[in-house]
């Protein structure tokens, strides 16, 4: 039995720092800030690591407890409590881990910032609501988490609230994550409905009653009920985790500093989704039907957000458009019911995906706060450290064997490639062709950045002059600290020191821990899979051991894809750079296209946005002003004004015609007297 | 039952009602002269109302749905009327609700008020003991005195210390509430001359055909839905707010609205249950319109406070539809489970949204005292001068977009969970709050608070003092812990709350 | 016999009376046929025996009223042919009127009947019967509370008609203690706050 | 013998005659008030009658305050008169339409 008190401390050590840091940051000072938030989340990784330990070990069994009761409404007793089990605290894990990085790495990317303390008060908040996220035994828990790392999220990419783009990013990134939480609130609204309660136990054991049962929709027509909830939940996930449609937000979250694009919209906040469906897998397991969307939805994702990562030259948006990517593929594994191949990629994902950002985030600070790639190349001579390990980062991200996300990646393609499920085919071409895609866009940025003859210096950095709004520059950058003007350099080691601790497991991670994690038997209970839809039981059979597979790999297509995209990067974009000047010349409609984002936003903003708020004028101007209010509240006083400027001719104002009337009145009284007798 | 709680032989709801009403005279009389003292005096007897109301929730029974804090005695003999004050589980919240936002009032009146000061602070005390009455009275006239009286301190809120379109205002929402309630006395007579009493009690068990209940629960409908307000009769509500004083439009969001509400669960449904069960897809349907059309209507408004008025429109819309799911409920599920729920909801919404849309409002007021402007065009980059005025604002505008961890979560949570058995589309329209709720308080603080500087008169923007702070603040902690911990809450209500349901789906039609 | 030669002849003269008040072209005239009207109507109340009454009438309207209207008939410079314009014009309505309600309240009396046989003359007074005595004896037990609100009544028209004709005249010069009692300090006494002026550095010595 | 009905036929002349008065006298506010004096003596000619010739003493109590009443009446009355006079240098009826819808 895990001590409950150590889970509490858990989340609650951020949490406490996050407070500490963020209403009294004016008196413990920017070295009080970072120290106390650092030690907190220190702390947090320390003793998930050890929960972790206890759990794997076999020690202490998977804890599951309520904390306290939130309420208790008509006998349904909402509590906040934890579930730590194999599935959440690899979550924690890894939550606490790349937080604990990131909080490092802040220390140098942010030390000339006025909201120093505020920065550190808001990504330990985070950590606290990711970790109440992940260690929710119950669905109210899960969406307090949820809401909250949105909130989070909200702060942090309006972090620098006077530049209209951020603050624009951040309101879309809440409202578009709203439409999932829509969804999201109807899904748990239908569990509830069905199970009476909202804990996950509960839930997972009337599973088979929801999947019997069916929702009326219209007098006549009904759904299963277990593939509404379950669509209606996944459409949470959508917005959290970026899934075609509701992807929109992702890019431009990146308007954030760059420390909180690799924690929370690469590493945690974005996989919510993931870790969602998988942690309700024993109810997704139960609908054919939801799974085939999630894995259409997944498959669109991972192929055609790629696309887009090609095109983009701003290096903060290439690795956004990858974690969109990468995204697509574990809503795949998801789709296929391989829910751990979803969070061993995860898990991968968050490591190499920080990794890179971070190193884009080094590439940044060395380039004055520069991000457009353009005005980069060559920097691997003066950043050697940021280049080793952006490399590690990009050679893990397209799946070179033995790097850690060659095993995470490569059995989400085998899986697609075992399943049977409807849309299977689609996705597996979708998979292989983001292999190829997801290679030539990693190494494009690489080779842009680091390599080829340098297009800075010559005053470019100086001039400042974007086309592309999205540059990281702060509101006084021009005079920072180091040399402005000057060449780019090596980061200090508060930034370089994240990227190496990163750079490790984003390497070896994989190969030690595939076997026990996705063949191993290791998430035990927390995930169910149907005997059907088993696709990584079947995976186990070819499974031997990650260096023999490692090798087998280099017959399989995605190796041949990966390093075909590797080498066009390299012919196209290094090589012979006025090739690609040419394909943009030739497939020129195709590439607006892809720079329009394949219209989304522009559909969003002009359709949606525009006509709701139209929708909304019309109301109001027609509905509430002048129907209700002009015809008939002001209409029934104009009536009654009318009546009166008649009835007030009467009124003469002479005191004998008053008397006149009064004796009329008399009169036709005492005659109706007479007469009705 | 009777509690122990009576000082001086008078029992501590005469106290409620008494001590401001009062301590507003006792302002009246120091005297525009005094006007310093009358203040104090004024926040004093805020502050000691709101800490003598603390035993109804510290004595409060939870064991049981009976009105507790009972105090009986003569009123008009003639018309059997008693002076009949009690709480249950339903009224003790708001009771306290009442006591505790008065103290706010007070406080952000302080200095801004400077014509008839002492009659501004007179008038809201007088208010806040009209509006205890009208939550504690068991006697229906008793009830029906204090919803009428309490107008007049509103409307002369209004009239006098409000905006320059103030005089139609003010008409506009006399006439329009006058215009309800009178049906409402309408109904309480006829159900006088055939109960013989006006004690709620016995109206509750007043047999009634079909017929009668029909234009009794129209009667109390129309009271009702004005003061709510619901769709279509809620245009009263943002010219009321718009021309209001600070003071009166968190009075006016954060409790009046709530007499509406409060009024359907302890008149209409269980007076009249069966024309309730029939009519109940009109109310749910209005509801939710409510809730989308006035959620876009928020949408577009370039007027803050008018905003914030619409999206109470919408956060009230919540209250009725989680009333009226009972039978709806009833009727898909062949059960009761749920019901309570909505219910539920509906309560903690109505006391949520009387701490969210009061602090809104104080938002609003910190800003209107400094820039004398109420349109969002005027603003922009607030944040830049006003750092903490801006944490604030952005924690109340999550909780008016019902995010959770704040009160505002809670019962739309409750809301959403109990409509969804009682219909999948009732859920899924009620739902779209979470998108268009964000978008317009969202919106608004991107418009207001965030971004560079916009003006020359935002740069000359001075931070809270510490009174503005203190009130924020306190305002702040109840919304966080209402969101964190609504248990205690819930637990109050629960008996009351079940008793509800018992009665009100329970037919009162013979056979 | 005497008593009813009486009624007659004071009937006949409270109606020419009457009659005087409303036809005279002169405010005063008429107020001193309503002066006769009241006289005559005393009279005819003796005859029914209700002499307190009559005694009030007489000292009330007579000896008040009346001398009020007199007093502000002639206080006011009223131009007489001015005021009685139009009498002829509309005297038509006036007569009809009068017509109609005469015949509409005899028809109530004379055929109506009310459950009253009005033809029977008034039963005698007992033996010592005093009207006074016994309109007092009402008055003051049973009446007692709207005798006294009658007597605030009159306390209330007195002072009102006082507020509503006093005038203050302008250019008086009188002292209101009231007002001196009252001042405050911050009425008389203004605090200026003035920077201090520093010497021109250029031009000190 | 002087019977009830004497009585009431001269009450409603005399109060008809006061009738006719307020439409002679349609100008002068002062001979308007009168006839209103006349038609309250009217009125308390038939309490009185009723009174004596019913023995019920109620009617003369009655009396009582209508004379009380009319006092007041009367007393505010030419009190009003008498500014109004002051404020419009007349008593013309025909100027006083303030109260004209």
């Amino acid at each position: 039995m895990m001590n409950p008190n150590t889970l509490l401390a858990i989340p609650l050590l951020p949490l406490a720092a996050a407070v500490l840091a963020g209403l009294f940051g004016r008196w413990i000072g920017r070295t009080g800030a970072h120290v106390v938030t650092i030690l907190a989340v220190g702390a947090a990784f320390v003793l998930s690591a050890s929960v972790a330990s206890g759990l794997l070990s076999g020690e202490t069994a998977p804890y599951n407890g309520a904390v306290y009761t939130w309420l208790v409404s008509d006998g349904i007793r909402m509590e906040v409590g934890f579930l730590v089990d194999q599935l959440s605290v690899l979550m924690m894990c890894v939550v606490t881990f790349v937080s604990l990085c990131v909080h490092i790495y802040t220390i140098g990317y942010m030390h000339e910032d006025p909201g120093y303390q505020r920065f550190f008060s808001y990504i330990s908040l985070f950590t606290f609501a990711m970790l109440m996220l992940v260690m929710s035994n119950n669905f109210m828990q899960l969406f307090f988490g949820w809401e909250a790392v949105g909130v989070v999220s909200y702060l942090l990419i309006g972090f620098w609230y006077t530049r209209p783009s951020a603050i624009f990013a951040n309101m879309k990134a809440f409202l578009v994550n709203r439409v999932g939480d829509f969804g999201f609130v109807l899904g748990i609204a239908g569990v509830v409905y069905f199970t009476g309660s909202l804990d996950y136990r509960d839930a997972f054991a009337a599973g088979p009653e929801i999947a019997a049962a069916k929702i009326a929709l219209t007098s006549g027509t009904s759904v299963s009920a277990i593939t509404l909830v379950c669509i209606c939940l996944f459409i949470g996930a959508m917005g959290k985790s970026a899934q075609v449609p509701l992807h929109v937000w992702l890019p431009d979250s990146m308007e954030g500093p760059t420390p909180i694009s690799a924690l929370i919209h690469a590493a945690t906040m974005v996989t919510a989704g993931i870790f969602m469906v998988a942690r309700l897998s024993p109810l997704f397991e139960l609908s054919e039907t939801a799974l085939t969307f999630i894995l259409v939805i997944g498959a669109t994702t991972a192929l055609f957000m790629g696309f887009l990562g090609v095109i983009n030259n701003d290096i903060k948006r290439v690795v956004a458009y990858s974690t969109l990517s990468q995204l697509g593929y574990m809503t795949v594994a998801l789709g296929v019911s391989a829910y751990g191949a979803a969070i061993f990629h995860l898990m991968t994902h968050a490591f190499f995906k920080a990794l890179l950002f971070l190193a884009a985030g080094s590439v940044i600070i060395g380039m004055h706060h520069e991000q457009d790639m353009r005005k980069m190349g060559g920097l691997a001579k003066v950043m050697p450290i940021t280049a080793v390990t952006c490399w590690i980062g990009a050679l893990a991200l397209i799946g070179t064997p033995l790097f850690s996300g060659f095993y995470s990646k490569d059995f989400i393609i085998e899986a697609v490639a075992e399943s049977h499920r409807a849309g299977a085919g689609y996705a597996y071409f979708c998979v292989l062709a983001g292999v190829f895609i997801t290679a030539l866009y990693t190494f494009r940025m690489v080779f842009m950045t680091f390599h080829g003859a340098p297009r800075w210096g010559q005053g470019a950095v100086a001039a400042h002059a974007h086309d592309d709004s999205a540059h990281d520059d702060h509101s006084h950058d021009h005079d920072h600290g180091h040399g402005h003007g000057g060449t780019p350099h090596e980061s200090p080691w508060v930034v370089t020191l994240p990227l190496i601790l990163l750079a490790i497991p984003s390497v070896l991670i994989g190969a030690y821990t595939v076997g026990p994690v996705l063949f191993g038997g290791y998430f035990g209970d927390a995930i169910r899979v149907l005997p059907a839809n088993d696709v990584l039981g079947e995976l186990s059979h070819h499974f031997h051991d990650p260096f023999s597979f490692a090798l087998e790999a280099v017959g399989h297509p995605p190796f041949w894809l990966a390093l075909a995209g590797v080498v066009s990067a390299w012919f196209v974009f290094l090589r012979n750079p006025q090739i690609a000047d040419a394909f943009a010349a030739r497939l020129a409609s195709l590439r607006r296209v892809l720079e329009q984002k394949y219209y989304f936003d522009w559909f969003n903003e002009h359709v949606i946005a525009a006509g709701t708020r139209a929708l909304g004028r019309g109301f109001w101007k027609f509905g509430d002003q002048t129907v209700i209010d002009g015809a008939i509240v002001n209409g029934s006083a104009r009536v009654v004004g009318a009546l009166a400027a008649r009835m007030r001719l009467l009124q003469t104002g002479f005191l004998y015609s008053y008397a006149f009337w009064m004796v009329i009145g008399l009169a036709v009284l005492l005659g109706w007297f007479l007469v009705r007798g | 039952m009777e509690n122990g709680n009576n000082m001086l032989g008078i029992g501590l709801l005469s106290w409620l009602v008494w001590l401001p009403v009062a301590g507003g005279l006792l302002v009246i009389a120091l005297g525009d002269a005094r006007a310093s003292l009358a203040r104090w005096v004024a926040l004093a007897t805020a502050l000691v109302t709101f800490v003598a109301s603390l035993p109804l929730y510290g004595s409060f029974d939870t064991t049981t749905a009976a009105f507790q804090f009972v105090e009986r005695a003569a009123w008009i003999p003639a018309f059997s009327a008693t002076y009949h004050l009690g709480v249950d589980g339903i009224s003790m919240p708001l009771v306290l609700l009442t006591t505790f936002i008065t103290i706010p009032v007070v406080i952000a009146g302080w200095k801004v008020i400077e014509t008839r000061p002492t009659q501004y602070f007179a008038a809201f005390l007088i208010m806040e003991g009209l509006m205890v009455g009208v939550f504690a009275a068991l006697d229906s006239l008793l009830f029906y005195f204090f919803w009428e009286a309490m107008l007049i301190p509103m409307f002369l809120i209004i009239g006098i210390w409000g905006g320059p379109r103030r005089v139609y205002a003010t008409i506009k929402f006399f006439l329009y509430t006058f215009l309800g309630s009178v049906f409402m006395l309408i109904a309480l007579i006829y159900m006088y001359l055939k109960a013989g009493s006006y004690e709620v009690t016995d109206l509750h068990r007043l047999p009634l055909t079909l017929t009668e209940q029909y234009w009794i629960f129209f009667a109390f409908f129309a009271a009702f839905a004005v003061k709510i307000p619901m769709f279509p009769v809620h245009t009263w509500l943002p010219d009321a707010h718009v021309e209001a004083p600070t003071g009166g439009s968190v009075v006016l969001a954060a409790i009046m609205l709530k007499m509406g509400g409060y009024g359907f669960l302890r008149f209409a449904l269980p007076i009249a249950p069966d024309a309730s069960r029939e009519l109940d897809t009109f109310v749910i349907a209005l509801s939710l319109i409510a809730v989308v059309y006035i959620g876009l209507v928020a949408l577009v408004q370039s007027d803050m406070k008018k905003l914030i008025a619409y999206s109470s429109i919408a956060h009230m819309g919540f209250v009725t539809l989680g009333v009226f799911l009972a039978f709806d409920i009833q009727t898909a599920t062949g059960d009761l489970r749920g019901a309570g729920m909505g219910i539920d909801g509906a309560m903690v919404q109505m006391i949520s949204h009387g701490l969210v849309s009061g602090a809104m409002f104080l938002c609003v007021g910190v800003m209107y005292d400094r820039m004398h402007s109420r349109e969002i065009s005027d603003y922009g980059g607030v944040i830049n001068r006003m750092p903490i005025f801006g944490a604030f604002m952005v924690l109340f505008a999550m909780a008016n977009a019902g995010l959770p961890g704040t009160s505002g979560f809670v019962g739309e949570f409750l809301v959403i969970l109990a409509s969804f058995k009682a219909n999948f589309w009732y859920a899924f329209l009620a739902a779209t709050t979470l998108v268009l709720g964000a978008a317009y308080t969202l919106w608004l603080v991107k418009r207001v608070i965030l971004g560079p500087v916009a003006n020359a008169h935002v740069a000359e923007l001075t931070d809270l003092d510490g009174r503005e702070f203190l009130i924020l603040a306190v305002l702040a902690v109840g919304v966080l812990a209402l969101g964190l911990w609504p248990a205690p809450l819930l637990e109050v209500m629960q008996p009351s709350v079940q008793h509800l349901v018992e009665q009100i789906v329970s037919s009162k039609l013979p056979g | 016999m005497l008593v009813q030669i009486l009624f007659y002849g004071f009937s006949l003269l409270l109606i020419a009376a009457a009659l005087g008040v409303i036809v005279t072209r002169n405010p005063v005239h008429s107020a001193l046929c309503l002066v006769v009207a009241f006289f005559t109507s005393a009279a005819l109340w003796l005859l029914i025996e209700a002499e307190f009454l009559a005694i009030v009438l007489v000292l009330v309207y007579v000896g008040a009223v009346m001398v009020l209207f007199l007093f502000v008939v002639m206080m006011l410079d009223i131009n007489v042919e001015e005021v009685r314009k139009g009498f002829t014009r509309h005297a038509w309505v006036g007569w009809v009127a009068a017509f109609v309600v005469i015949a509409q309240i005899v028809g109530v009396y004379w055929f109506k009947g009310l459950g009253i046989d009005a033809t029977v003359g008034a039963a005698p007074l007992p033996e010592g019967y005093s009207n006074t005595r016994a309109l007092g004896e009402v008055l003051y037990t049973q009446y007692v509370y709207p005798f006294e609100l009658a007597a605030v009544l009159l306390l209330v028209a007195i002072v009102a008609a006082i507020a509503l004709t006093m005038r203050r005249r302008p250019g008086l010069k009188a002292q209101d203690v009231a007002k001196q009692v009252a001042v405050r300090r911050e009425d008389r006494v203004r605090l200026v706050k003035m920077p201090a002026e520093r010497r021109d550095e250029g031009s000190a010595p | 013998m002087i019977t009830l009905q004497h009585m009431l036929t001269l009450s409603g002349i005399l109060f008809a005659l006061a009738v006719a008065g307020i439409f002679i006298n349609r100008k002068n506010v002062i001979l308007l008030l009168m006839c209103i004096e006349l038609m309250l003596l009217a009125v308390n000619f038939s309490f009185v009658s009723f009174s004596r010739f019913l023995g019920n003493l109620d009617g003369q109590v009655f009396v009582f305050f209508v004379l009380t009443v009319a006092a007041a009446e009367s007393a505010i009355g030419l009190a009003i008169l008498v500014v109004l006079f002051r404020e419009r240098r007349s008593i013309n009826v025909e100027d006083l339409d303030t109260l004209k819808g």
